[in-house]
């Protein structure tokens, strides 16, 4: 029940929120960061739960489950499941919802009820999405993730919002569209071959496809989760839908949406196909490297600072493509420290961004400059955050780029190498954002008030995050290593086939019969690499 | 009494139902749209006759009298359209009555 | 008394094809009331007398009494045939002319590919029609008597208060027109119908 | 017939009594109150006779009807949507001067009629439901009487009457083949069926998709939908199309009609055709009754396709995304036709351009809000009806492997997205200063379809979110022989 708990809390703190607005003042706000802070004790009383006992880094079942009948003629279930990766992203959702609210504590002037509605049943969703257990209700929160972001964009957003709501909402959409038949294909086949119908996880498992068939419904898998991403041919939405964005959608969409997407990866794509998904691995590692690099090299040309953050978001998220597709240990930690770290500070910049166009009104690079010197905490802010964009050792992302990489280098050696080129591109962006806008002379003669209280409490929170994330990951990582070899175990074979698909697929077919049906039963570990 | 082939009725049924249907596609006035709408439903009917007659059950009869009644009230609420419509638009042809688009 | 029906299927397609080409509608409606006599002679042919009289009596009788009385109150002189020769200009045909004759083509090429076909057979009289339509098909003649007050209804609404005091009759003979087949047709079943309502 | 017979007629008979109680009202006194509350009353009691009949059943009632839990459920069906449609109308006709009292009574005529149709087993049946509801939709889209009005009017009932015209000619050349208009009948005949039986199963299939606005028979549907009051249109969006897609189930599905690869490969043919046109069509239009009229065409696209998958997953999907889509509509047009025009003194025209809708999120958040959930049910975003219909039509789609239809089905909702975001997309647009405005404040809209509309939006929700009862309800009532 705490799993539902979790989830309905937020829907009626929504709620709550959304009728304060008649009640005008700051009801909305307060409502929405005391149920947030509440959400987040209740997360931290479970977390705290779990890591007292031995099991959170063993590969195991999961850690608290609820199953109840929902539909029963169609064979959903109302089924939430909770392991140490949603945990991890359940707690990042909370985070970042927390700062959310309070960054847009001033931004937002009307509507401030609907607002904050629209805010927390976003988190509701994609807790949602995080603990959803059956491939329907996975698909439900995955949806209903859209409406709320979609009029949080379009209501609160920038000039151009408009367009940029319409093509955020079809593209992502139009794609979970084509998600949906393959998870009715999964689901006819599933239930043709062994008489029962249904939509759990764990039933669907070890789902015997052929493989022209199992690479038809990967692929439909593939394209819901690359657009949320994104994954580069189709990332065209994310700038835009960035940039329109209030401060507070910004942060849940880079913070979190793009989450979503690896998060589906991790626990839908390969564990229900593991054998489509290797054949398929050269190709999705080709665009996550080709991401990382466009990503970067875009970034470098953009103006409009929302922009350019927006690019660096689809670089980083290139690195996770990269890791999960690698499927190692290594490489899988990596791409979760990845999101966790790419979560806080791509968050941190954009509540940086948000406060910088509260005060000057632009975004505009070259109208920037020589920050630092009028307002010396933003500016420093700005700084550390970029730097930790760039992947300076000792801040979080560069622990998980690292271990992706490494990770990566047992499966592609070429494609690794090419990776990390990406880390010089993001050295010379993150230099170059630094250099316009904080260092050199004041030109445009602003004259800036420096964070208040709220503000620097807001950074300060997540500087520690950040920090703390780069300088001691170990926790993170036990949190995360159990489920994640769980999620190994039921793509037994995966990585054998890395770097030589033609020979993998050998290798392969005569390993798929003994694939485990159940979370719990594979939990066969091939390798030790722990972290 | 010399028994018609079917056949050879359903063809002339047919060939008045078409008839009507080129008369409803082709003519613009209102009322002459009407009058072949009515072509083609006493087409229908013949067919029916023709086919209960082939049976030798009344059913077929029984349906003309549906359709006569249907026709009844069908061209009792065309003409009152009609004239509304001339009332409106000062107008028989349809083409003139228009005010619809998107 | 095969060549009557050759004769009759003639004349009902010869008239009928000039009901849709003219250009008067009071003409076009003496060649449709011929078309429905040969049809009606075609019913009693094929041994359906009752049918064949109703066809006389209501269809070229009372229903077509309804257009004629429209195009009465509408009025429409020789003005209006010189502008339904203007519309319908030759040339308009080629469509629907077209379109209908492929319909029809391919009716009749399933028509006779069909193979096994049927003759009329002895003639099904007003004695077995009213049997059956009181018999199995009394849902059918309640339904025709909530379909024609259906008709008198929307009728009376959509013609009332015209504004000439000619609309108004003929208002009513359309309610009356409607009512009709009723009385002929369903004599008995009028006060079924009464009944129900 | 027998007492029992009565007792399971008396859904169809109670309304029908209501009307001729309705025309006695009027020739004594006219009142709109009182005759709304006769039409809601015998709907009310048709409804709970409803139980009754369903003890006695499934009955054949002589050879015309046949009344089984899949008649019973749809006749729920369609007297549900006439009783909200019911109520829009008072509040609508308020607006309207002239005479209001004979809506009522064509409104339960046509129910009537939607009723014989779902619950027919024979042609004559058959024919005669479906022109009591045609003739009924004549008057009742032409009836304020005003230029569209007629104009709307006068084509469906040229285009009805045509389409009318090719469902006779169907049924005459299968009677002439099988010398039987029973459907049981006609089942048992058909495997034997030569091709001038298929050739009137074709006619009745142009007959029956006029009806159902299909592609390439779509042509009215928008002009009739724009050009009628809302609450006929809201009619005409469900209760014809819930009468007429029964029908279409139950005599097909008897008839064994997916048996012939031809009529198979026809329909796919103009579901694909309805889903994809319907949708694109759609994107271009102004006006809101348009949109929906081509976004209508498209849906019962979306329909054919649990028709074509067939057996008791297909009659229960369809059946589902019928309620599903029936409520949503009802919701949809109450809006439209709920809302007065900004600008416009009562009783002019409806709100029915996109841009009267502009700002509407600030000027009436309430109405707005059911409006854009009707609009998400539209396009199948979860927490909606729509969602869970259109999950299951795919989920039929998919269980028959009619996997071109499935993807069609989502590739079209794809693009269906776009239209209906635009709509909810100008409400929260910010109004034009003034332009916006309506003239003055006008009156509250009428409570009654203010409860209305709270209880559709209620149901969307209920719908979209706990949907087993109702597929329970569906599964248990609605199969077919």
């Amino acid at each position: 029940m705490i799993l539902i708990s979790l989830i309905a809390w937020l829907l009626a703190g929504g709620l709550l929120a959304w009728y304060s607005g008649r009640w005008g003042g700051n009801w909305p706000r307060w409502i929405s960061l005391i149920t947030l802070v509440v959400h987040l004790a209740m997360l931290a009383g479970l977390w705290a739960g779990y890591a007292g006992k031995a099991n959170l880094s063993q590969p195991a079942s999961w850690l608290a489950e609820t199953d109840l009948p929902w539909i029963p003629a169609l064979g959903i279930r109302f089924h939430l499941a909770l392991d140490g990766l949603s945990l991890l992203l359940i707690v990042l959702t909370n985070f970042l919802g927390i700062v959310a609210v309070a960054a847009s504590w001033q931004g937002i002037r009307y509507r401030l009820g609907f607002f904050h509605f629209n805010l927390l049943w976003i988190l509701a969703a994609i807790v949602g999405v995080f603990l959803a257990a059956d491939l329907f209700l996975f698909y439900f929160f995955w949806e209903l993730m859209l409406v709320p972001l979609y009029f949080l964009i379009g209501i609160w957003g920038h000039e151009n919002r408009i367009y940029a709501t319409l093509k955020f909402f079809i593209f992502t959409q139009a794609s979970s569209l084509v998600m949906l038949a393959a998870i009715l294909g999964l689901y006819v086949i599933h239930g043709r071959g062994t008489g029962v119908y249904t939509f759990d996880y764990s039933a669907l498992l070890g789902t015997q496809l052929s493989s022209f068939t199992g690479t038809m419904l990967m692929l439909g898998f593939f394209v819901a989760f690359a657009v949320k991403l994104p994954v580069v041919p189709l990332h065209t939405w994310l700038p835009d839908a960035h940039t329109e964005a209030p401060t507070a959608g910004s942060v849940d969409l880079a913070g979190l949406v793009l989450k979503v997407g690896a998060y589906g990866m991790l626990r839908f794509l390969v564990p229900l196909f593991p054998r489509a998904a290797a054949a398929f691995a050269p190709v999705a590692m080709t665009l996550a490297v080709a991401g990382i690099i466009y990503g970067a090299v875009l970034a470098f040309s953009q103006r409009d600072l929302k922009r350019m953050i927006a690019y660096t978001s689809i670089s980083h998220m290139g690195f996770v493509l990269l890791g999960i597709f690698a499927w190692n240990q290594l490489a899988l930690e990596g791409a979760v420290i990845v999101m966790l770290a790419h979560g806080i500070s791509t968050g941190a910049l954009f509540v940086l961004v948000g406060d910088l166009q509260d005060r000057m009104h632009t975004r505009d690079l070259d109208r920037m400059g020589g920050l630092w010197s009028i307002v010396p905490r933003l500016g420093g802010v700005g700084m550390l955050f970029a730097l930790a964009s760039l992947g300076l050792p000792g801040l979080g992302n560069f622990v998980g780029e690292f271990l992706v990489l490494l990770g990566a280098w047992q499966v592609n050696i070429p494609l690794t190498v090419l990776a990390s080129l990406g880390f010089i591109f993001s050295t010379v962006y993150s230099l170059w954002l630094v250099q316009r806008a904080f260092h050199g002379e004041n030109t445009n003669r602003w004259r800036l008030p420096d964070y208040n209280r709220r503000e620097t409490g807001i950074m300060a929170a997540m500087i520690a995050a950040i920090v703390a994330l780069g300088l001691y990951p170990q926790p993170v990582i036990d949190t995360a290593s159990g489920a994640l070899q769980t999620l190994r175990g039921l793509a037994p074979g995966y990585h054998q086939t890395q770097g030589s698909p033609g020979a993998a697929a050998a290798v392969q077919d005569g390993k798929d019969a003994g694939l485990p049906a159940g979370m719990a039963s594979g939990a066969a570990r091939d390798d030790g690499s722990g972290a | 009494m010399t028994p018609i082939p079917m056949d050879q009725g359903l063809l002339l049924a047919a060939a008045l139902f078409f008839v009507g249907l080129a008369g409803v596609l082709a003519r613009r006035n209102v009322i002459f749209i009407l009058l072949s709408i009515e072509i083609m439903v006493n087409a229908a009917g013949l067919a029916f006759v023709v086919a209960g007659s082939r049976w030798q059950q009344p059913d077929g009869q029984l349906m003309f009298i549906f359709i006569l009644t249907m026709a009844a009230v069908e061209v009792s609420l065309g003409l009152a359209l009609v004239l509304r419509l001339y009332h409106n638009f000062r107008s028989l042809d349809v083409d003139r009555v228009s005010n619809l688009k998107g | 008394m095969q060549i009557t029906f050759y004769i009759s299927a003639a004349v009902a397609v010869v008239a009928t094809l000039a009901v849709i080409t003219r250009y008067n509608a009071v003409h076009a409606l003496l060649y449709l009331i011929v078309s429905l006599l040969a049809v009606a002679l075609i019913f009693f042919i094929l041994g359906a007398p009752f049918i064949a009289a109703l066809e006389a009596i209501i269809y070229a009788g009372a229903i077509m009494v309804l257009f004629i009385f429209v195009i009465m109150i509408l009025n429409l002189g020789p003005q209006a045939v010189r502008q339904e020769r203007a519309w319908l200009k030759p040339q308009m045909w080629l469509g629907p002319a077209a379109l209908a004759l492929v319909l029809m083509g391919e009716l009749v090429y399933l028509l006779f590919s069909g193979g096994q076909s049927g003759q009329s057979g002895a003639p099904v009289g007003a004695r077995e029609v009213g049997i059956a339509l009181f018999g199995p098909y009394l849902i059918g003649v309640e339904l025709a008597s909530l379909l024609l007050l259906a008709g008198l209804v929307g009728a009376y609404h959509l013609g009332r208060r015209g504004d000439a005091a000619v609309v108004v009759e003929l208002e009513e003979a359309a309610a009356r027109d409607a009512e009709a087949p009723a009385v002929s047709a369903l004599s008995a079943g009028q006060t079924e119908g009464g009944d129900a309502r | 017939m027998s007492g029992q017979d009565f007792i399971c007629l008396l859904p169809l008979l109670l309304p029908a009594a209501a009307a001729v109680l309705i025309m006695l009202e009027i020739s004594v006194y006219r009142s709109h109150a009182a005759a709304c509350i006769l039409t809601l009353a015998g709907i009310g009691a048709a409804a709970a006779s409803l139980p009754l009949a369903a003890a006695y059943g499934p009955r054949q009632v002589t050879s015309l009807l046949v009344i089984d839990g899949f008649a019973l459920f749809y006749i729920g069906i369609i007297l549900a949507a006439t009783f909200i449609v019911a109520i829009l109308s008072y509040a609508y006709l308020r607006r309207v001067p002239g005479q209001r009292e004979e809506l009522y009574l064509l409104l339960l005529l046509a129910a009537v009629g939607a009723g014989v149709m779902v619950a027919s087993s024979h042609f004559a049946s058959l024919f005669m439901g479906l022109e009591l509801l045609s003739s009924c939709l004549f008057a009742l889209i032409a009836y304020p009487r005003g230029r569209d009005n007629i104009e709307a009017g006068f084509k469906y009932l040229v285009l009805a009457s045509v389409s009318t015209s090719f469902l006779l000619f169907g049924m005459a050349l299968v009677y002439a083949q099988l010398g039987t208009m029973e459907f049981t009948r006609l089942a048992a005949a058909g495997a034997t069926g030569g091709i001038i039986y298929q050739a009137g199963l074709g006619l009745l299939i142009i007959g029956l998709g006029f009806k159902l606005a299909l592609v390439p028979f779509h042509m009215w549907t928008p002009d009739v939908y724009q050009g009628a009051p809302a609450p006929v249109t809201a009619f005409v969006a469900t209760v014809s199309k819930v009468g007429v897609f029964g029908l279409l189930l139950r005599f097909f599905g008897q008839v064994g009609l997916l048996g012939h690869a031809h009529m198979f490969f026809l329909l796919t043919l103009i579901a694909i055709a309805s889903m994809f046109a319907g949708n694109l069509l759609a994107l271009r239009q102004k006006n809101v009754k348009r949109l929906l009229a081509y976004s209508s065409i498209s849906h019962l696209g979306y329909l054919l396709v649990a028709f074509l998958a067939g057996g008791p997953l297909g009659t229960t999907a369809a059946t589902f995304y019928l309620v599903a889509y029936s409520v949503t509509i009802l919701g949809a047009f109450g809006i439209v036709g709920t809302i007065p025009a900004p600008g416009e003194a009562a009783g002019g025209r409806e709100a029915d351009a996109i841009d009267d809708y502009r700002g509407l999120f600030w000027r009436r958040p309430w109405l707005a809000g059911v409006f854009a959930a009707t609009l998400f049910s539209l396009a199948g975003i979860p927490l909606t009806a729509g969602f869970i219909g259109k999950f299951y039509l795919l989920d039929a789609g998919a269980g028959s492997s009619l996997w071109l239809l499935t993807l069609s089905l989502v590739a079209s909702s794809g693009i269906g997205l776009y239209y209906y975001l635009r709509l909810i997309t100008v409400m929260y647009l910010r109004p034009e200063s003034g332009a916006g405005e309506e003239a003055g404040r006008p009156a509250a809209y009428p409570w009654a379809a203010s409860l209305v509309l709270a209880a559709l939006l209620m149901a969307i929700i209920w719908l979209g979110v706990y949907p087993a009862p109702l597929i329970d309800a569906i599964r248990r009532t609605v199969t077919l022989p």
